[in-house]
């Protein structure tokens, strides 16, 4: 047990590339360390850098190494070299980073979004929600969470209404939110009525499909805040990161004196998952036929982790 | 401030002094012009001319001294304080927009014509057509500034200065790149003019001052050295006043030469800037040891002739042959390794980089040959020497040849330019405008350098508008003519008259 | 046709907010003031045009007085920072490259940091919401492409028109041009050269500012740190592919447009052309090729681009 | 004391600029709800905190030592080169795959090779701006930037595909756009263990040398250098102006290529998003503050470094949001181009003894 466990508090720090307020990947990180805070009460201990880029990762972690922090977590998988490095230099403390699902050393967690479980979802809802029988699937760049996460959704969108046309595009971008405004509308001029997207520059399109406002246009969302906002009103349903879960096992494992060389996979199985509809606001959107669809998969995947497996033989080009 | 329809029957400079950091440009300078006077000012380069002229515009600030017009004194901190007092100037260097038309160009000081959501062009448009009926200048107002010579550049600013309604003319060497008839024209035109109007007039050209002047002032170092009525003195005493010895241009009193050609053109074809053909099949020749001088109005083809041997344009029709070898249509670098050299017309921007030291721009050419370069590296030591040595023999003044170039005097430029192109030992010479501007000192040196060259045995190519110059220096002059050669005279049939005529694009005397 | 229509649409649409910000970039250059600084004046733009609005009534909707006043404050920021950006370029004569990219990061700090502190997270707005115009938008074809657009679009167009008048009608237009081609030739005819060119700053920040609070107001309706994304430099690109004429600004912006709404469309029905990066590249490589092989001089535009005035110092 | 005038004006101008350049940041600093003297603080006296410190700031320079250098020629031979961002990416790119292609050669064969393919690549992507620019009159402006974000997404398809880490995929997932991580016989080794500072370093000297003899030495500088301050006189003089355009624009890519190869090579270890970091903008303003030379550009990368490094440790050590820094760099750069242009005009200077040394002087006379 490292000192500060000893004394009661874990010494978290946070590296992120973006912002902790960017509605997307990193915020979700950030808002599940606080939600740990607050759930452990006295337990946390909390410190972050934002605006990270890859060279800046391996000073931001030295610094916080020499701070006597317990657990420094650089939410990104290109700090992956950044960590390698620093836990070898650093046998005391603990590091953690993803997404990965390498084990790359005794002091190391690392953690896995298995995302196609909450595209899959999206999938299903999105599948039967249209009427147009045309969705939008607007990504970042096809790699990491994000690609995870498209082609769960794509398995959703085939298994509840295989006639469906799904419209496939990556902006090529995580932040730029005016460009996946301008590809969300084009996939609405196109016919698309219900569309989804990851990452921070998702809330761009969410934004342009919250401005087809009486029109039957809808989003699923892949983080749960999307309901709140007040574009939420357009987000049927939504499925989340459960950081706060991650964290939690992270301080356990630290007091039980375990500093790494685990893989945290995250899905519906063990809770890493949350998934919520939007009863408030889009009730009506919630037919029963989607209920009993989205309950059905979410039973199955909660008993059964990895059931999507087979993502990977998702090929857009055959869309 | 003055009334608008005052005459300006006085102005009056009281010591004057301005100073630039590290140089004292007006020392005390006291001036006095009254009604339909003609002042002349002289002064070699950077006597300090153009600074005190400036200064009377409003656009540096004295830092003593005092103006009085019509005995009141007066406070100019801007141009429009001194157009106010119907003060006008044609500046030495061209005050042009080149990408606005001639029109847009005199609009933009044309206060009155400013509406306030619009130029009202035809107001501008009128006054020309007023003015130059009334001056006999011509001008096309449609025209892009970039699109013309460098003499119509300078009529476009004297019809913008008499079209801003000046009362009182500043001219700052207003015939340094005027053809001797639009000199010729000039001068009378002033003269005509200084009867309603007092000028100060800005010229190297002594025989201009003792035309036009009624008083004339020396400037050397800042300070007035001299005033007197140009009446009272000849022109060669106040070249000896102002450079402080007799002033000789040098001849060439030596026989016609026999020497082989040099170089030959046959049925030149060039396209301008334009696009109209500025040459149109020009031939002419010139031998070894020949000074061949290219007589004309500018704008009839002559920097595109220059260009076009020098291969800096591209021809599109006839022959250059150099030495027995066709050249046309060669890289510059090809046509400098085959002996060619070239004294451009425009130096400051052409014939050096103003930025690099004298010691660069003495090895513009020649920095990849064997004598200043051994494999790839510059011998810097060398380079240095040999430029120090030329800063000698072509009397360069200068802090020293790691100087800027550009920031030397334009008589110094064109030394620094002459030592380069004469010391790498070229086999023929194209030579443009040379003295242009230039003080009589600088002039008389250059032209010194010229005849050695000849005597040397290398071909000159000498394209002037000068025709003391043309005369005092060629074998032969040949007159071009929109792109042809009218006809080429030998010197002795020479004269100011017949080039003059033939110049003017009449073939044969007899026509008239 | 119906793709086609489509893709005409989205350019018009979308072109909007680049065609701003460059017809200000070109008043800028034609002054003689390279500001490459575009990209941090919009970004305070984008902010200020959702500070209003939002401090207003959050997302809900607001009076459109109120979304004008966002246009309004994006607007004058861009005076504010043109004219700063005129003290360091004009005033102390620093080098407008440098300057430039100080005022980049200047400007997106800033409105990052004021929003972190102010805003935060990633919030929205009502924003100007497009809408069709009676009867026109009914015209087939026609209608849709040019009348189911945001007000502030039919703008953004009138003012190329407006823009290329001012610039070649106005006595301002003229001084403008003269200022920035021959300095000297304007002092010497008592025209106040960095009076003009501090006006042209803030004539050209006026609407880098306007350009960014658009993208807020009008089109993302949105605001995140990262919402310019390049736009500005993308801007001042299009006034080089423009000649620094209104005209051919405006062609350079729809033709990027053009090329952006297409590679969507691309994307969206050609599922079988794996490699969407190529796609992504599609507006950069065609702006540049239009360039290459239109080949026209550049004679015409302002030669003393860059350099500062100033009159004692010869060079 | 003749000249005093000079040292009392330099000496007001940099305290004015400083007081200038801490009231407008405070001014940030405290909209932002920070301390003004602890940002202050820990931006000037961090990088000095300790040796291990000091090397993040060299670790910083190199790139933009090399970038800056490559700028430099381009800037000098007429071209103004801000396409780097994208050339870099080009250089990272191509060196990464050279580094898989040659892994089990011996060191001092892998590491020459993987640069020089960086090199290769950046230059490339430097000629052709170059080319458009002397053949077909494409501004540079305009092509470079739109180049650097073709290089972008030609870079993010070289991490999603070709280059794509086999360990991300393995597990037969989709795996996050990264390369593998180098082999360790193209791993440049740090100059001193236990900090960050990699052989880079002695490259970057090596080119700032390189470009020194190069532009000042030798003919071929020489002629770039005339083609740069007036084209028009060098093609009078003989030079062909459009071939060493291209030239340096093409040497301009390559530096910024190596850059990109030294920064995958030396800092990161395996191409990753974002590791162009914004080095191709800031090595132009490193060129431009270090007056295009490689003497002042050595220094000036230091000082960028430092301002870099704070982005890091201010975060770290006060309460101001990320941006803040962003915004404090653009006014110390504001501030540091205005003063250095107001010290080194003599006509400002000379304004300032009239009105504060006349009088001295004329008692003295
Ligand atoms: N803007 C300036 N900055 C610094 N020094 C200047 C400036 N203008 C003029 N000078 C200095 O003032 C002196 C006078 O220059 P000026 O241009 O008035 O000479 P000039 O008599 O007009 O010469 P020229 O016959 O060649 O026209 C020069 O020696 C020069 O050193
Ligand atoms: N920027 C400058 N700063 C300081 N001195 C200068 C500067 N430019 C020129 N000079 C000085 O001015 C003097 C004259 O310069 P000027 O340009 O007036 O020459 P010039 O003979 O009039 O040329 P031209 O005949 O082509 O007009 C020179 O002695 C030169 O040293
Ligand atoms: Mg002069
Ligand atoms: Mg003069």
């Amino acid at each position: 047990q490292t000192e500060a466990a000893k004394a009661g508090a874990v010494k978290i720090a946070l590296i992120v590339e973006n912002t902790v307020d960017d509605k997307g990947w990193c915020q979700a990180m950030h808002d599940g360390i606080i939600a740990a805070q607050e759930q452990l009460p006295g337990r946390i201990e909390y410190a972050k850098v934002e605006n990270t880029k890859p060279v800046d990762a391996g000073s931001a972690v030295r610094q916080y190494a020499n701070l006597g922090y317990d657990l420094i977590i650089c939410h990104g998988a290109q700090y992956k070299n950044t960590i390698i490095d620093a836990a070898k230099e650093f046998p005391d403390i603990s590091f953690a980073f993803g997404t990965s699902s390498d084990i790359v050393g005794d002091n190391v967690f690392t953690y896995m979004p298995e995302s196609e479980e909450t595209g899959y979802l999206s999938g299903l809802i999105a599948g039967l929600t249209t009427k147009t029988n045309i969705v939008g699937l607007i990504g970042p760049v096809d790699g990491g969470d994000a690609a995870r996460y498209n082609r769960g959704f794509v398995m959703g969108v085939q298994k509840v209404n295989p006639a469906c046309k799904i419209l496939v595009g990556h902006i090529g971008s995580f932040s730029d939110t005016v460009k996946s405004g301008e590809f969300a509308q084009a996939d609405i001029q196109s016919g698309a009525d219900v569309l989804t997207g990851s990452s921070q520059q998702a809330l761009g399109a969410l934004r342009a499909v919250a401005d087809y406002k009486d029109k039957d246009i809808w989003w699923v969302g892949q983080d749960l805040a999307q309901i709140s906002i007040p574009e939420g009103y357009k987000c049927i349903a939504a499925s989340s990161y459960n950081y706060a879960a991650v964290i939690i096992g992270l301080v356990e494992n630290l007091d039980a004196g375990i500093k790494g060389g685990l893989c945290i996979p995250m899905n519906f199985h063990n809770g890493g998952f949350v998934f919520g509809f939007n009863e408030a606001k889009c009730a009506d959107k919630i037919t029963p036929a989607i209920k009993t669809a989205v309950e059905e998969a979410l039973a199955n995947m909660k008993k059964t982790a990895g059931l999507l497996h087979n993502y990977t033989d998702v090929d857009y080009t055959k869309l | 401030m003055q009334n608008e329809k005052d005459q300006i029957t006085n102005l009056r400079l009281e010591h004057i002094t301005k100073r630039f950091p590290g140089v004292l440009a007006c020392d005390d300078i006291s001036l006095e012009i009254g009604k339909s006077e003609v002042l002349a000012l002289v002064g070699e380069n950077g006597a300090g001319k153009t600074t005190l002229m400036n200064i009377i515009m409003g656009l540096y600030q004295p830092d003593s001294g005092s103006i009085f017009i019509n005995g009141q004194e007066v406070h100019l901190k801007t141009p429009n304080d001194a157009f106010d007092c119907g003060i006008g100037m044609v500046h030495q260097q061209y005050m042009l927009v080149p990408n606005m038309t001639v029109l847009e160009n005199i609009a933009l000081g044309m206060k009155d014509c400013w509406k306030t959501a619009k130029v009202d062009l035809k107001l501008v448009r009128d006054r020309i057509k007023e003015v130059s009926e009334k001056y006999g200048l011509a001008v096309d107002p449609d025209a892009f500034i970039w699109q013309l010579s460098v003499g119509e550049q300078q009529r476009v600013e004297l019809v913008k200065t008499l079209c801003l309604g000046a009362r009182f003319l500043i001219l700052d060497e207003p015939t340094s790149a005027l053809t001797p008839q639009e000199t010729d024209e000039l001068i009378v035109l002033l003269k005509r003019m200084s009867e309603e109007l007092s000028i100060i007039f800005i010229s190297h050209k002594l025989q201009e001052v003792a035309a036009l002047s009624n008083k004339v002032a020396i400037l050397r170092h800042g300070a007035v050295v001299f005033q007197g009525n140009t009446a009272e003195h000849s022109t060669s005493d106040i070249a000896a006043l102002m450079t402080g010895h007799e002033v000789k241009l040098p001849e060439n009193t030596e026989p016609p030469c026999q020497g082989e050609d040099a170089l030959v053109i046959k049925d030149l074809c060039v396209k301008s800037d334009r696009g109209f053909m500025a040459l149109d099949h020009l031939s002419l020749s010139v031998r070894n040891g020949e000074i061949l001088g290219i007589a004309g109005v500018s704008g009839n083809g002559q920097r595109e002739l220059a260009e076009s041997i020098t291969g800096l344009r591209r021809t599109s029709g006839g022959t250059i042959t150099a030495f027995g070898d066709e050249i046309q249509n060669h890289t510059p670098n090809h046509i400098i390794r085959h002996g060619i050299g070239y004294i451009p017309e425009e130096r400051n921007t052409e014939g050096i980089v103003p930025s690099m030291s004298i010691k660069e721009n003495i090895i513009l050419k020649d920095s990849s040959q064997s004598r200043f370069c051994s494999h790839t590296f510059l011998k810097q030591k060398y380079i240095a020497q040999y430029a120090e040595n030329l800063r000698q023999r072509f009397d360069i003044r200068c802090p020293g040849i790691n100087t800027a170039a550009g920031s030397l005097s334009g008589g110094n430029i064109q030394k620094v330019i002459l030592a380069r192109e004469i010391d790498r030992k070229p086999r023929f010479l194209v030579c443009v405008y040379p003295i242009r501007g230039l003080d009589l000192g600088a002039a008389e040196f250059i032209h010194k350098k010229l005849l050695e060259l000849r005597k040397s045995g290398v071909g000159v190519l000498l394209i002037s508008e000068e025709l003391d110059e043309l005369m005092n220096l060629s074998d032969r002059i040949a007159v071009i003519f929109k792109g042809q050669i009218q006809k080429t005279l030998d010197r002795k049939d020479a004269t100011r008259r017949s080039l003059g005529i033939l110049m003017a694009g009449v073939k044969d005397e007899k026509q008239l | 046709m119906n793709f086609v229509i489509t893709v005409l649409t989205l350019t018009v649409r979308f072109s909007a907010a680049l065609l701003i910000a460059s017809l200000g970039e070109m008043f800028n250059q034609r002054s003689g003031i390279f500001n490459l600084g575009c990209e941090g004046i919009m970004c305070m733009g984008a902010f200020m045009g959702m500070l209003i609005p939002f401090s207003y009534a959050g997302a809900e909707a607001v009076p459109f007085y109120i979304n004008l006043l966002g246009l309004l404050g994006g607007l004058a920021s861009g005076i504010v920072l043109g004219l700063f950006f005129g003290l360091i370029v004009i005033t102390f004569r620093a080098p407008q490259g440098i300057a430039g990219i100080g005022l980049q990061m200047l400007g997106v700090g800033i409105a990052g940091t004021l929003f972190r502190s102010y805003i935060g997270g990633t919030q929205s707005i009502s924003g100007i919401s497009s809408f069709d115009i009676p009867l026109l938008s009914q015209i087939p074809v026609v209608g849709k492409i040019f009348f189911t657009h945001n007000p502030i679009v039919y703008i953004a167009y009138l003012m190329v028109p407006l823009a290329s008048y001012i610039i070649f009608k106005t006595p301002w237009g003229m001084k403008v041009r003269a200022v920035g081609t021959n300095p000297r030739a304007a002092d010497s005819l008592g025209i106040n050269v960095n009076r003009i060119r501090y006006q042209a700053l803030a004539t050209g920040g006026a609407m880098a500012g306007l350009a960014g609070a658009f993208l807020t107001l009008c089109q993302a309706k949105m605001f995140n740190a990262d919402i310019i994304s390049g736009r500005g430099f993308i801007a001042v690109a299009l006034v080089y592919f423009g000649h620094w004429k209104p005209s051919r600004i405006m062609f350079g912006a729809i033709l990027f447009t053009f090329a952006q709404t297409l590679q969507t469309q691309i994307q969206i029905f050609v599922p079988s052309f794996k490699y969407y990066e190529f796609l992504n590249m599609l507006p950069y490589v065609l702006v540049i090729a239009v360039l290459a092989i239109s080949r026209e001089s550049n004679k015409l535009g302002p030669s003393a681009l860059g350099k500062p005035f100033n009159r004692e110092m010869r060079t | 004391m003749k000249n005093s005038y000079k040292i009392w004006f330099k000496v007001s101008v940099v305290v004015i600029a400083v007081l200038s350049a801490i009231l407008l940041g405070s001014l940030l600093i405290i909209a932002a709800g920070g301390n003004v003297l602890d940002t202050y603080w820990i931006i000037i006296s961090g990088p000095f905190y300790s040796f291990r410190t000091f090397c993040e700031v060299l670790l910083r320079a190199i790139p933009l030592i090399i970038i800056a250098l490559g700028v430099s020629v381009a800037y000098r031979s007429g071209i103004i080169n801000i396409g780097a961002e994208g050339q870099m990416a080009m250089g990272i790119a191509a060196a990464t795959a050279m580094a898989f292609a040659v892994e089990g050669a011996p060191k001092i064969v892998a590491i020459p090779l993987c640069i020089l393919a960086g090199m290769a690549a950046g230059a490339v992507w430097g000629f052709i701006p170059g080319l458009l620019k002397a053949k077909l009159e494409v501004s540079e402006l305009l092509s470079t930037v739109m180049l650097n974000y073709v290089a972008a997404q030609f870079y993010s398809f070289c991490l999603r595909v070709p280059l794509m880490d086999p360990a991300e995929i393995a597990g037969g997932g989709t795996g996050t756009a990264m390369s593998a991580k180098l082999p360790q016989n193209t791993i440049l080794s740090k100059v001193v263990k236990g900090t960050v500072l990699h052989q880079g370093i002695w490259i970057a000297l090596a080119l700032a040398i390189i470009v020194y003899i190069l532009m000042w030495k030798t003919s071929a500088g020489y002629k770039m250098r005339a083609s740069g301050a007036s084209s028009r006189a060098a093609r009078y003089g003989g030079i062909n102006v459009a071939f060493y355009l291209i030239v340096s624009m093409s040497i301009s890519g390559a530096f910024a290529g190596i850059a990109g190869a030294v920064e995958v090579m030396g800092t990161h270890g395996r191409a990753l998003e974002g590791i162009t970091s914004g080095y191709g903008f800031s090595g132009v303003v490193v060129a431009l503050f270090g007056a295009l030379h490689p003497a002042g550009i050595i220094p000036a990368a230091i000082l960028f470094g430092i301002l870099l490094y704070s982005q890091v440790s201010l975060q770290l050590f006060t309460s101001v949001p990320p941006n803040l820094v962003t915004a404090l760099q653009g006014v110390i750069i504001l501030v540091i181009v205005s003063v250095q242009m107001i010290i080194d005009n003599p006509y400002i200077m000379e304004r300032f003894r009239k009105r504060f040394f006349s009088r001295t002087k004329e008692a003295a006379a």
